[in-house]
């Protein structure tokens, strides 16, 4: 609504002091920061501890069929959570590798949407009517 | 005769100032560095093409209605989202729903990375105040040290907008921030082995554990209770950033998730470059703030990589011996995702051609972007 | 110390009260049900996830722009696409380029079933009434029975928007309305057990004939001529509705009604459940109303199900023996797409473990979504 | 524009009778939304034979080889449009029994999509500039 | 009674007339052609339904929000993006990521051509100052020989929307405009035949050379450059397509490109064609004048076809005798990408069946849609 | 915002000449159009011109190995740009063929498309919740 933009007035005297205030207000802000990410850093650094009771506790009431239904879903929680198994390892192996040498790799997903979309080029263009043939007419 | 010299007064030569030159070079540069070097060409493909939209001199104020600052162009109704600060939360959810925080879940303490490296934000603040900045407007200049180019904007449309007796340095914050993201693989290698010895550069880091769905579930929910009870005023970016990550992680919504990473993190990028691109018209862009602000940012990133560096340093005074950070990922904290990250790991392979760091610097990586979004919270609550 | 303390006023901690703390855990028990259960999780984890965003405590009203019902917060940019009734005709395109509306046309007969169980929304405006609802506020929480979600968007944003007298109960109804139909599997069963014999639940139907192509093209042209020159005010839902099933049907235009279902329908599904659940701010949401809301919502899904059922049983009075309508589809006919016809389809098998009743619980179904919007265009005529 | 919403003002006492316009409303509206799928189901039970006998006239004053031009698009309109072939029924079962079996199917689809984006996983963001590799620079 | 007779008068039966059944045809024609003979169906369909949606008879400024012209409905906010002109530059963005420039790079004189056929637009122009309409109308109306729906659009959406003392001519300019692209395989061969020889149309030309991936990027910023100096007004048109161009062709926005030439575009196709079929509401279309418009319209497509013909005619007096322009190809200078130069390609086939002109007719194909572009510029300037 | 649109008001009389300034508009008008296009035509019959000189001088400063290393890149650039070669003749004339021959299978790759979505039928149509299903309750 209100779009009369003010722009780029004169330039302000530099010799505006840096006030308390100021200082304050990046001496805080900073600690802040700190806090919240310290906070997320305990809660997560706790979190495994409490799912692992939980789901340990959980695991013991459960009946063998129950386990065997749910084998599919929950598989990566059943893994001891706190070491890399070979598997992981490997695919992290195949990441950095096809993050190092196969950069073009990356863009032949793309392919697919080519595929998908390649009807949509001038010759055919659906936005502009592809199937209007002229020569239809004349049949 | 008349009628020719009319259309002639309308035209780009009649209008052309050595500003609008220097601009479109500006352009050009851009567009070069985008698909020669590929910088961010995702953004500088497009601010690159809307400089030179926004540059073409033409006959301003006379009912044309082509300049973005014209009421009533097209240019001037998709900037609306840029001032109205609502492209930036929208990419937000798209980032929230292509971003994988397995490896910050496995190693939560690396989030302290991302909260070091914010210093560049608060440095950067007290800087553009000694150069005579308000309060508000240096605020929004320090964000470029946060090295996001959605929260730079989101804040500066809030804090620098032209209201309240600021100025409007949307279009140069913007500017900046984005090209130094670009330069991030110019910019943080010198300061990298500047404040690291080669012994530290070949730290070895455990490998990250492997983290449950449930663990993943929970990081947006949790994450969002805990960071917007502390700072509400972060709630417009981190809201949608986790939103969009529970809609990926959630299992359940994998076709939503599927359309905010793709076709509206797209539709929105593009308006977003082009209209932040075109907002560099010359006339408002060319002035000795927007030199200033530039060389406040150079400085930023370079405080930024610093503060993430010699935090890890600091962290790893009381961590074991067997169990230490190297140093270098402190430097991915900046946020720049994929970029700065991807520094860390070529600076790692220098010192040591078998010491991947990749994994490990993602998660200074994303924490830097929560850290930045909680600056520009804190920012806003006290100037806003 | 002034600085941290005004700080601190800022924070979530601050501003907390009780309210804040039951929205957040309902807000937690909706996307619990949408990925433990996955109850419709497309819509319980946005509106969940909604709930919490707006019930984070923040300082209202000092200029910082974070909550729903904020001018200038990008949440009420976003929440404008609800007041003004557009994303529910956005939605309603998208659900008719991906629905078939096939079984409809093989057994039209069937439509009839759609309109029965719309009792639901006229017995629930009557009972509202009588809790003393205003008429206009009382035809907004009827709709409800009609289980749709966007119908109850739009009558609600129409009728009970906060202006001329109303309350504004936009939010309490769409929670109501979407609690329901997640809960549908809940609700209906003991109902149709109630209303039903084992016999009749075990009425095998014909299977339905083979629909030419040239039928579902007709469909949504002859479907819109009729329902819309008898009621107009359908047209905002009902044009779309069969707009989109156009699209879907024409053939030629496949692209665009691929867009439609795809990442059309996706982003406006976003957008609308993050806000909706927001507008759920406690401060205005928990009332005595809500909760009357909630009762009278329970009851309609209650007599909009007896209604179907009732009026099929009534039907096979004429129908010859050896073609009667299962009573199990008429609890079909509240809407509530797809959930209700597979509740259909679950208690049939449960007296016959042979006959699946899915594909002919899909053509009231269907039938209840244009009954419904039928309905709400009626009230609106009305009460408007 | 007019945005300032009045919200949940104080409860009206609940004494207001239903008014005899309001039963009104109610009988009228619900007979309506019969009235008008009554009229549709009318409707769409008289098309097909429209549809039937203009088509067969159609068929009639058609020559062979149109037939075969128009085979492919018309075929499903060819059969006896009044019961469900032994193709269509088999379809029905096929349709019930992924329905019935084999939910977690329901995502695999997806999987398309998901190979097709792998290439936006933050290691490789393109939004983020994914080809920006720093090693670039110093070759 | 009472209640009923009051529903009554809500109904479409109530507030019928025959204008609404005349214009209800036209949209069931439209539907027609596109199904039937797949005429432009991606414009057809959704204009065609539009027709229809916008054609239901209600009663009118009661407070129901159902008509397109009535403020606070659906449709009269989605259609602000065409009145406002913003749904055309986002067509051409998308049209731009999906336009392959090659033949027009590797022959570049065959730009002429496109330049040539937009004569259709100015003597339309002055046909219609001749019929009466004023100078602004007029260059509205003129634009239709453009053959180019988003140009129409957005140009009568300047000119002449009902403001300034003009008409709004929005409606039936674009109706034509699109009628008129559908019917160019109509339209065009008796022209093409009257005006050349068997011999000329039986002239083969040099197959195209190869295009660099260099001047393919080039082309859009090259592009932008020169026409944007020379008519800058024209920049919200040419500007966005370009800009699509680039996304395109630059290699590294590959998703850009994607997402613009599919969801962005179809999102924006569907809401304008239905959008501009409801414009079409009996009480404002059925005129004097949206008579006159169709007959002006079909004039100015059947001068334009001749422009690129006779010009072609006229470049073949100086090119060498192995180097000459086959006159078929001028027709396609009119824009209708594809249809035109389809219509080349037939009718080259017809005079010579192993002469295939469908390469060498998008040259001018597409550098029509660039003239027209600029000529609706020019224009603006003039009159806007 | 002032949307009060002025509608089709009263035929204005015919007789309004017109004036020599409309003439000029379309005059110039269609003159500049040509002008615009004829300036691209210049500079683009120019471009490859320079680019080939450019390339031609590039190309004898570099290295064999960084020949190689941009061989995939460029591989197009250095095929002469004059002439085309007989497998873009062949891809033409493939180009062609498809036009002429197969109209519908320009709607095939789309199959991908519905594949990928063919789970947001109204049986499982993901937006109304499809895995909800009633029986996992009374499991
Ligand atoms: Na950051
Ligand atoms: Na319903
Ligand atoms: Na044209």
């Amino acid at each position: 609504m209100n779009t009369d933009i003010i722009m780029y007035h004169l330039p302000i005297p530099m010799l505006l002091e840096i006030t308390p205030e100021s200082w304050l207000i990046a001496g805080v802000g900073y600690t802040v920061v700190f806090l919240v990410l310290l906070v997320l850093f305990l809660v997560f650094a706790t979190i495994p501890r409490i799912l692992g009771t939980y789901s340990r506790a959980r695991k013991m009431g459960r009946d063998f069929q129950e386990n065997l239904r749910q084998a599919g879903k929950e598989k990566i929680g059943k893994e001891d959570p706190t070491i890399v198994t070979g598997e992981v390892a490997a695919a992290i192996a195949t990441a950095l590798n096809l993050y190092l040498n196969d950069h073009h790799d990356e863009e032949n997903p793309t392919l697919t949407i080519n595929k998908i979309s390649r009807n949509y080029s001038p010759w055919s263009s659906k936005i502009y009517g592809v199937m209007n043939t002229p020569n239809r007419n004349n049949r | 005769m008349d009628g020719i010299l009319k259309l002639y007064a309308y035209t780009g030569f009649a209008n052309f100032t050595w500003g609008h030159l220097v601009m479109i070079l500006v352009g050009l540069g851009f567009i070069f560095l985008a698909i020669r070097y590929e910088y961010e060409p995702l953004l500088l493909v497009p601010i690159g093409f809307g400089i030179l939209i926004g540059n073409i001199p033409f006959m301003e104020n006379v009912g044309l209605q082509l300049g973005i600052y014209e009421q009533g162009s097209v240019m001037n109704y998709l900037y609306k989202g840029v001032t109205l600060g609502i492209y930036p939360p929208l990419i937000f959810l798209g980032i929230g729903a292509m971003t994988d925080f397995s490896t910050l879940i496995s190693s939560p303490r690396l989030l302290l990375l991302g909260a070091a490296a914010q210093l560049g934000i608060f440095i950067t603040f007290l800087g553009a105040l000694y150069l005579g900045f308000l309060p508000a407007e240096a605020a929004a200049i320090g964000i470029i040290g946060g090295a996001d180019g959605p929260t730079a904007i989101f804040l500066s449309s809030k804090l620098a907008n032209g209201l309240n007796g600021t100025q409007n340095l949307i279009g140069p914050i913007a500017i900046a921030a984005y090209s130094y993201m670009a330069l991030v693989p110019v910019i943080q290698p010198p300061v990298m082995r500047l404040l690291t010895s080669k012994d530290e550069r070949k730290i070895r880091m455990k490998p990250p554990r492997a983290v449950t769905q449930q663990e993943k579930i929970l990081f947006p929910i949790v994450g969002l209770l805990l960071t917007a009870f502390i700072t509400p005023s972060a709630l417009p970016l981190l809201g949608m950033l986790f939103f969009g990550n529970l809609l990926k992680e959630s299992t359940v919504t994998k076709r939503l998730a599927e359309t905010a990473k793709s076709s509206l993190i797209d539709t929105v990028t593009i308006i977003l470059g082009v209209t932040v691109g075109a907002s560099t018209q010359a006339s408002v862009f060319l002035t000795p703030q927007s030199i200033q602000i530039f060389g406040l940012g150079a400085a930023s990133f370079v405080v930024a990589t610093a503060g993430g560096i010699l935090f890890a340093k600091f962290m790893n005074l009381f961590l074991p011996k067997d169990d230490k950070i190297n140093p270098l990922i402190g430097a991915a904290g900046v946020s720049a995702v994929p970029d700065s990250a991807r520094v860390a790991q070529t600076e790692g392979l220098k010192a040591d051609p078998n010491n991947h760091l990749l994994m490990h610097a993602m998660a200074p990586n994303v924490a830097g972007v929560i850290g930045s979004a909680i600056a520009a919270g804190i920012l806003l609550s006290y100037l806003g």
